[in-house]
């Protein structure tokens, strides 16, 4: 009998395959660039080489929020409610510190309706990794403005979109988050860099993902209708016909200089990664870049601000080191002498 | 190991779980039978979503539609952009029935992801035309199986557009199969597509391929077919929220307060497309629309619109009425008018955001903490959805009160056929206003909560007028707005806003009833249960031999004739879209016990649109047991 | 022109609107009478908040309990911070009742802004005791009026605490005029203020000068006393909402979240005092507490909590509630164990937040959009508020669903008589808890939302810990909680969860019931209304020479022996605190008609606590109508 | 007879006394900051010789939010629900535009239940003054933090107070708000010269006004019981008792330098008052100067940034002249004749 040669099949450092971190297929629209932000969460989490159980998977509602069903298909989760994944990811996090806490969102979710819970998870400090998957649009409830900046730079603008988007980042930075990037999702290689760094970080690091929406954000005013699609035969189309697109190519900027890269509607957008000269503890550095940035129609993305000396909130409440969801009645119910002694004092 | 993925197979009318299929000496052989089927069968049209089918579906219902067949279309889909399945259900129907059949007559497979079980759950003898191209099996020898290239004919027209136009070569089939007027299709093409001629041509040419496609390869077997009818002058196809907005901009909408959710979104988009054509004085807007951070501000902002003293309409569905509770019971107590829509979709939580129900009625009638109670209109139909549409302001700003509209996916979200809207037969009443001096001195004794009139509705100033000013608050108030937390003002503002609530009862519009001379048995329902209730008597009729009146409630409170409906009859069912049993709840809270004695319970949700034979069955379960 | 001033003026306990001054005839002359009154009136004392007088009146109260009489305390004080009217309320009585009387006997007067109409809403022959310092006039003949000259005593002592030593002064003449024991009182001053010698002496002296001036330059000429009674042993004063704290320390509550909200807030601030003394390990926290930025964040962080296995309460106030709806819907739909705290306040909107009522119990019980039912905790005593404290932990994960706490402003903020507190009977129930692989093994087809044992409730597994994780979703979902739309599934999941809270009924806290033998009429009644019970019970005797039988419910969905009272009594009247008869409703909903026959409403609401004379008449009143 | 000589009333512009601008009397705790602010809102509005029932009194729900009714007795308001008055406002100000629309708010209220709607009114840029009468605590709920700066110095922290709070101004500027200002209660001058120019500023005006809870905001960490008082009798006091306070006496700061102010417990705070050097339309030098003061633990008042040019929001929606409410029937119900051509395009 011949020897059969087992696949190899490449391990982590915690001897994990790969396999372990993916999730169920994805039903997104093809070539969504949620899709390539999975992708890079799967091969973050393999590299960092966390227990897939020891990852909580994070989400509101939106398309963006849908994809923890597509990837780390070991790890617990919670699809939660609109824009209020921060508050149940805090509770889970004071109560059980020892997970790796990742959570996913949308613009949407993120700026409009859940941006007072962004802001409180932030001030916070929950130790927790905040993916924005941002388009710019309502990607799930077809194709609303959202409140952040455009993917495309050259949108035309309705009369709502007028209306000054909000650069989540440089909200973060203002609050002193302790960890701030920015980062497109096909440049998988900063992004998973990123990605990796902020799972290690203890604290809470936004990572802003410029996410294009390849059925909704697109340059034509029409974009609101969900008949519309954007190549040349777009006449021809029916309602409710959505193209495939494959995802965006790859694009990875060196630190300091620039790129413009072409979305399928067919606008670019200018990606600057920040310089190596960048300093990311100066708070005021960093929204200066962004403000600048922002005047030059570009985008900066990378590390943009970092304080790896804020305490974290499961620091800050002097939580004993067995998490709290370990511990039993011992520890949990006090005896039946501390209700005499409470009764005592009370009688006075 | 768990987690979701795109099961979404085998969704079919007969999953019911309290379904049972035809005993063995009941089921007719098919092969035998040869009578023609006419005009009252069941299509299933099984696609994707993302795949442009909608508009085939469209075109096959118009088709229809404009031969003068009664004929209604239902969309079932998923809660996501692209790719998942979805059903079209198109029901054909001399007698009027609009609700999903019992059963599939003839399927259209062309979704292999849901396939199998598509084709599992199908009688024997229906129908089956399916796309050969999309490498699955057919393994049904039971069914008449009807194989068409789709893909491929599609590909020969246009290789890039195939995944899309393969949609229209079905409904040239069918067209073809069961004998649709040919000239009346292509109109319906022309109308789908508006002036494209590009679209318009390709579309039209793949559905003459699908047609001579089945000319020429295939048998019929079937006995479906066909038959043009007297047409109905001047109908059109309408969704209910379409038609709600468009209700809403002949009420005077000054102000759109708004945040996206399925399936209200479209009732406020109506509004935004229509706006601009209907309401624009000298070049300017004579309305504002804000797309909202969230619901809570949406409610904020058509609540300071009433304040303002202008027309205030917001619209939602169960997430967002939750996250305006605290907001609603601000106007309620301040009372401030404002309109809030609710689109109900299946909840509890985000639920099933693309199904159907009647979930939250019992919220909406008494929405907030504390004793408070809410106006509730519910429309019925598409023509209803236009009155109430305006009719809800005239309410809103007559009690100074929050007033809802309750309306429900399938009604909103779903192409009706529509018999014309009637121009607003009332001017505007905006209640009690006081905007001049005179009219103020006028009024004995004002204050802003003052019963001058005795029924329990107050007068009230606008900002800016210099008419009384007042801080309106939350809090407790007397009768000229001051602050007070003293028990008899306290109790005396209650009671009155009590009355004044329930004196709207016969304000609202009255239930629609039809009554069987016996008034035996009753059946009351709203909403877009107006859309099986038909069938619902007819199958009633025709397992207990017995007559049904019907009463349809369009209002809450209870219009009095409702009671006196209840009265009249021997035994009333109360039939709904809810697990709960909400109307019927309302009614045992509010109706004289000796009337309870009478009132029976029929509720059941499970996303679909309610099927007549479920509810008969379960009518006339109700009726036996009743009698034990 | 009319905006909100500080008009608090004369808030009496007889302003009830139904309230009539008793006839001439009946009316007895006070100065003839000479009969002593022992132990059996109502003191009424109106002062400013924010003068210090909430420690006089608490030396007093303390006082009087040490002497071992039945006494209670009722703190009606504004929505500010400082300087608005403050009602005390002392009501003595060896019949044991606690709601406030029918009048006030003795008047404490020291605040000019309510001088006036507090004086003229007493009946003739009150005793008043003013503070002649205040500038203002005693201008009615008919009262005992005894003038002093508190804030001149004061002064005396410490000038600049002579606005709030003033207060002690009120009651030391008071200890004086009816008898109190000085050694008592000075043990009660030292009692309330801890170890601060300086502070006791001040007051102790205030006390004695007050005494002393009544001794010297008062003659009584009233017939009020007290005398000391056999004191029960052990007893001690606390505030309904510390002892839910404590009870949720007892619980074993691992994580709070919270938002300040009157009248909720200090059972958070009694956890978060407390929890560092019981509940610390090798110097560190068991347990986190954060502030929230509002009440939705707190209600997320707590299901957060609940979904990583731990127990999370949060409390607040009606307001609070419904912003907490749809996050309430999202842990009932995806089973997330979780407590909510309602301290009821009166609404609706910001309402009355400083005054009582019983006005959520209905939306807590059908909280959130779709079809929705939650299980609700209903204590009546401070022994319950702790012993509930800890039980809604053990119901929420032995349910896997929210559960509420439902008190009130009255039960929470008021200090009532305690006799202690039972240590929990039963260990901590986690519920279906699968911690382990051979747990998991020995499950047969565990799936998260599977019904392994057929009363509705499944297994569940923690992050964290490897088992069968899965995403966990408000939108539809399968046995296995993966993502469906399917009819079947969804309609399956709804039947189980009717079912599993269903099954709760009798697992809850069983109504206390008190029969009369004859059975003739019920009181079924709730909450904070335990504490005037006993004399609506006499009062209704007396008018009507029946006896009644009471049944306190203590928890939703309603015991089985709830019905069972209504069964065995001819009439019952449910008597609650509020305007819709909320709890009267859902036994409306819920019961079978013939029980319905026999069930009367009493609801009636105005903030104040509910007074005994006031139900016992209405409840007469509804026996009359109910024959006619 | 003589000739009864008339009490000199002094009127403004519009020939209104200062009578026409007052309101109820307070029911606030003596010496609360934002009485004084009550009184600057009186003067300001008499000065800028508004018509009193052309303002519009708005707020939430706190001791802040009750002062509308001791001031402007002769304008309409509403005291809304907590945290909530900038969409009620909203809705009303595209409705009637011509209203002088004038918000109070307190650090609660805006900071934390509050903060997204106050984000997306000046995201929006909606016409109104927005006064934040902030002293760092809940007043009305009895002195629980809250998410903003302390005003005294010194303050002890308990674990809670550990969170970095919000610097509403900072936030407002990264947001691009279009009139930023800070000031405080007892700096009357100022904050009269700056109110006025923010009721004359068309757009979003936020004012930051440092105004101290005389009761609950102080020093000891047992500020948060109410029995807690400030003099050195402290263990005198009962349960209870709120001492009285007379009012901060004013400060005014010339542009450029600084003073110390002592608080009713004895701590100081150091204010600022911004240089006239002060570029009020670069955002990141005022970002800049805002991180300079936090660093420095002092605060910086005056006007912080400024951009006129950005149109509000009732431009944005391209409103007719004529406010919306006060069309008639003939502007807001379009026709029979439309219906039918509404009915018409729908046939097809
Ligand atoms: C309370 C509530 N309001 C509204 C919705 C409807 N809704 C679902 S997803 C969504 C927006 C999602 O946008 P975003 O967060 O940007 O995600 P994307 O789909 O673009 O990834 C909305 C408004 C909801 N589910 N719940
Ligand atoms: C929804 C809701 N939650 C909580 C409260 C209770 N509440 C009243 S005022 C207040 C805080 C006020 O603080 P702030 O805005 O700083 O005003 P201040 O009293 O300090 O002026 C809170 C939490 C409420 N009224 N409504
Ligand atoms: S709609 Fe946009 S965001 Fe949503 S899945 Fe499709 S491409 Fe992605
Ligand atoms: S509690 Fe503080 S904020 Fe409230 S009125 Fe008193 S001093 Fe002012
Ligand atoms: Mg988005
Ligand atoms: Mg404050």
């Amino acid at each position: 009998m011949r020897e059969r040669r087992a696949k190899v099949v490449k391990l982590n450092v915690i001897n994990e395959p790969k396999d372990s971190y993916t999730g169920g297929k994805s039903s997104l629209c093809p070539g969504c660039g949620h899709d390539q932000i999975s992708n890079v969460i799967v091969s973050a989490a393999w590299d960092n080489g966390i227990l897939p159980h020891k990852i909580a998977k994070m989400s509101g509602i939106g398309c963006s929020s849908k994809t923890p069903a597509y990837y780390l298909g070991q790890s617990h989760g919670f699809n939660t409610v609109h824009g209020r994944m921060p508050s149940v990811t805090t509770g889970a996090n004071v109560v059980n510190k020892d997970l790796t806490y990742l959570g996913v969102s949308g613009d949407g979710d993120s700026a409009s309706i859940g941006i007072g819970q962004l802001i409180h998870a932030i001030r916070r400090n929950v130790d927790m990794v905040y993916i924005v998957e941002n388009n710019g649009v309502y990607g799930l409830t077809k194709g609303q403005y959202s409140a952040t900046a455009d993917v495309g730079s050259k949108k035309k603008k309705g009369p709502i979109n007028e209306t000054q988007p909000i650069d989540l980042c440089a909200m973060a930075i203002n609050l002193g988050c302790s960890f701030v990037a920015r980062s497109f999702s096909g440049s998988k290689k900063q992004l998973t860099a990123l990605l990796k760094a902020a799972m290690s970080h203890k604290g809470f690091a936004l990572i802003d993902v410029i996410s294009p929406c390849v059925t909704f954000n697109n340059n034509d005013e029409s974009l609101r209708s969900y008949g519309y699609v954007k190549d040349n035969q777009a006449e021809l189309h029916s309602v409710g016909f959505i193209p495939h697109f494959s995802p965006l190519e790859q694009v990875e900027v060196p630190a300091g200089s620039y790129r413009d890269v072409a979305l399928h509607d067919g606008s670019t957008m200018r990606l600057e990664t920040i310089s190596e000269d960048h300093d990311i503890s100066d708070a005021v550095q960093a929204l200066s870049a962004l403000h600048k940035a922002d005047a030059d129609k570009k985008h900066v993305t990378g590390i943009l601000y970092f304080d790896g000396e804020k305490p974290s909130l499961d620091v800050d409440l002097d939580l004993h080191d067995t998490p709290l969801v370990e511990m039993g009645e011992d520890l949990l119910r006090p005896s039946a002498e501390k209700l005499e002694e409470v009764i005592a004092s009370m009688r006075g | 190991m768990t987690f979701d993925s795109n099961n979404f197979k085998g969704l079919s009318l007969s999953q019911d779980p309290q379904w049972q299929p035809p005993q063995e000496g009941g089921r007719r052989s098919w092969r035998n039978k040869m009578s023609k089927i006419v005009n009252d069968f069941t299509i299933n049209i099984a696609t994707a979503n993302g795949t442009g089918s909608q508009s085939a579906n469209l075109i096959l219902l118009q088709t229809l539609f404009d031969m003068g067949i009664p004929v209604s279309g239902k969309n079932l889909f998923p809660s996501n952009i692209s790719g998942l399945p979805t059903w079209y259900i198109v029901r054909l129907s001399d007698k009027g029935y609009q609700a999903p059949g019992d059963r599939t007559h003839i399927q259209i497979l062309v979704n292999p992801a849901t396939w199998e079980d598509d084709l599992a759950s199908l009688e024997p003898g229906t129908v089956v035309i399916w796309n050969t191209d999309s490498k699955m099996e057919m393994n049904r020898e039971d069914v008449v199986s009807y194989p068409v290239p789709m893909t491929k004919i599609a590909r020969g027209l246009n290789p890039k557009l195939a995944r899309m136009i393969a949609n229209v070569v079905y409904v040239g089939v069918l067209a073809e199969l069961l004998g649709m007027d040919q000239e009346v299709l292509e109109e319906s093409i022309a109308k789908q597509f508006g002036g494209k001629a590009k679209a318009i041509e390709l579309n039209a040419e793949a559905a003459r391929l699908g047609r001579s496609y089945c000319a020429e390869e295939l048998t019929k077997q079937d006995d479906y077919f066909v038959e043009a009818r007297d047409i109905e002058e001047g109908g059109f196809f309408i969704e209910g929220n379409e038609a709600i907005a468009l209700g809403s901009i002949f009420g005077g909408i000054q102000m759109l307060g708004w945040y996206p959710i399925t399936p209200s979104s479209s009732v406020c988009e109506g509004i935004i497309s229509w706006l601009p054509k209907l309401r624009t004085h000298e070049g300017k807007a004579t309305y504002a629309i804000i797309q909202a951070e969230d619901e809570l501000a949406a409610a904020g902002m058509i609540i300071g619109a009433g304040w303002a003293g202008a027309r205030g309409l917001t619209a939602t569905s169960g997430p967002g009425i939750s996250l305006m509770q605290e907001f609603i019971g601000l106007a309620y107590f301040a009372e401030v008018p404002c309109v809030f829509w609710d689109i109900n979709r299946v909840g509890p939580s985000t639920g099933l955001p693309t199904r159907t129900q009647q979930g939250d009625l019992a919220m909406l009638y008494e929405s907030s903490h504390g004793d408070t109670k809410h106006i509730v209109f519910m429309p019925g139909t598409v023509e209803e959805c236009f009155e109430f549409g305006w009719k809800v302001f005239d309410a809103s700003e007559k009690f100074q009160t929050p007033v809802f509209g309750f309306s429900d996916l399938d009604l909103g979200m779903n192409k009706w056929a529509c018999r014309g809207f009637e121009y607003p037969d009332e001017p505007m009443d905006r209640g009690k206003l006081v905007l001049t001096q005179e009219q103020m001195d006028s009024i004995e004794n004002y204050g802003r909560y003052r019963d001058v009139d005795g029924d329990g509705i107050p007068y009230r100033t606008l900002p800016g007028s210099g008419l009384d000013p007042i801080l309106y608050r939350g809090t407790g108030h007397d009768e000229d707005g001051t602050y007070s937390e003293k028990p008899e003002v306290y109790y005396k503002l209650m009671q009155r806003l009590g009355r004044k609530i329930d004196g709207a009862r016969d304000y609202l519009p009255a239930p629609i009833i039809k009554e069987d001379e016996k008034q035996e048995i009753g059946v009351i329902f709203y909403g877009s249960m107006e859309n099986s209730i038909k069938e619902i008597e007819d199958i009633v009729e025709e397992m207990t031999g017995k007559f049904i009146s019907t009463c349809r409630v369009r209002a809450l409170p209870l219009h009095s004739e409702v009671e006196a409906f209840i009265e009249k009859h021997e035994t009333v069912i109360v039939a709904e879209i809810n697990r709960d049993a909400q109307l019927y709840g309302i009614m045992r809270k509010e109706y004289p016990v000796h009337l309870l004695n009478k009132l029976l319970s029929v509720a059941y949700s499970d996303g679909m649109p309610p099927r007549g034979r479920l509810y008969a069955e379960r009518i006339v379960q109700a009726l036996e047991e009743a009698k034990i």
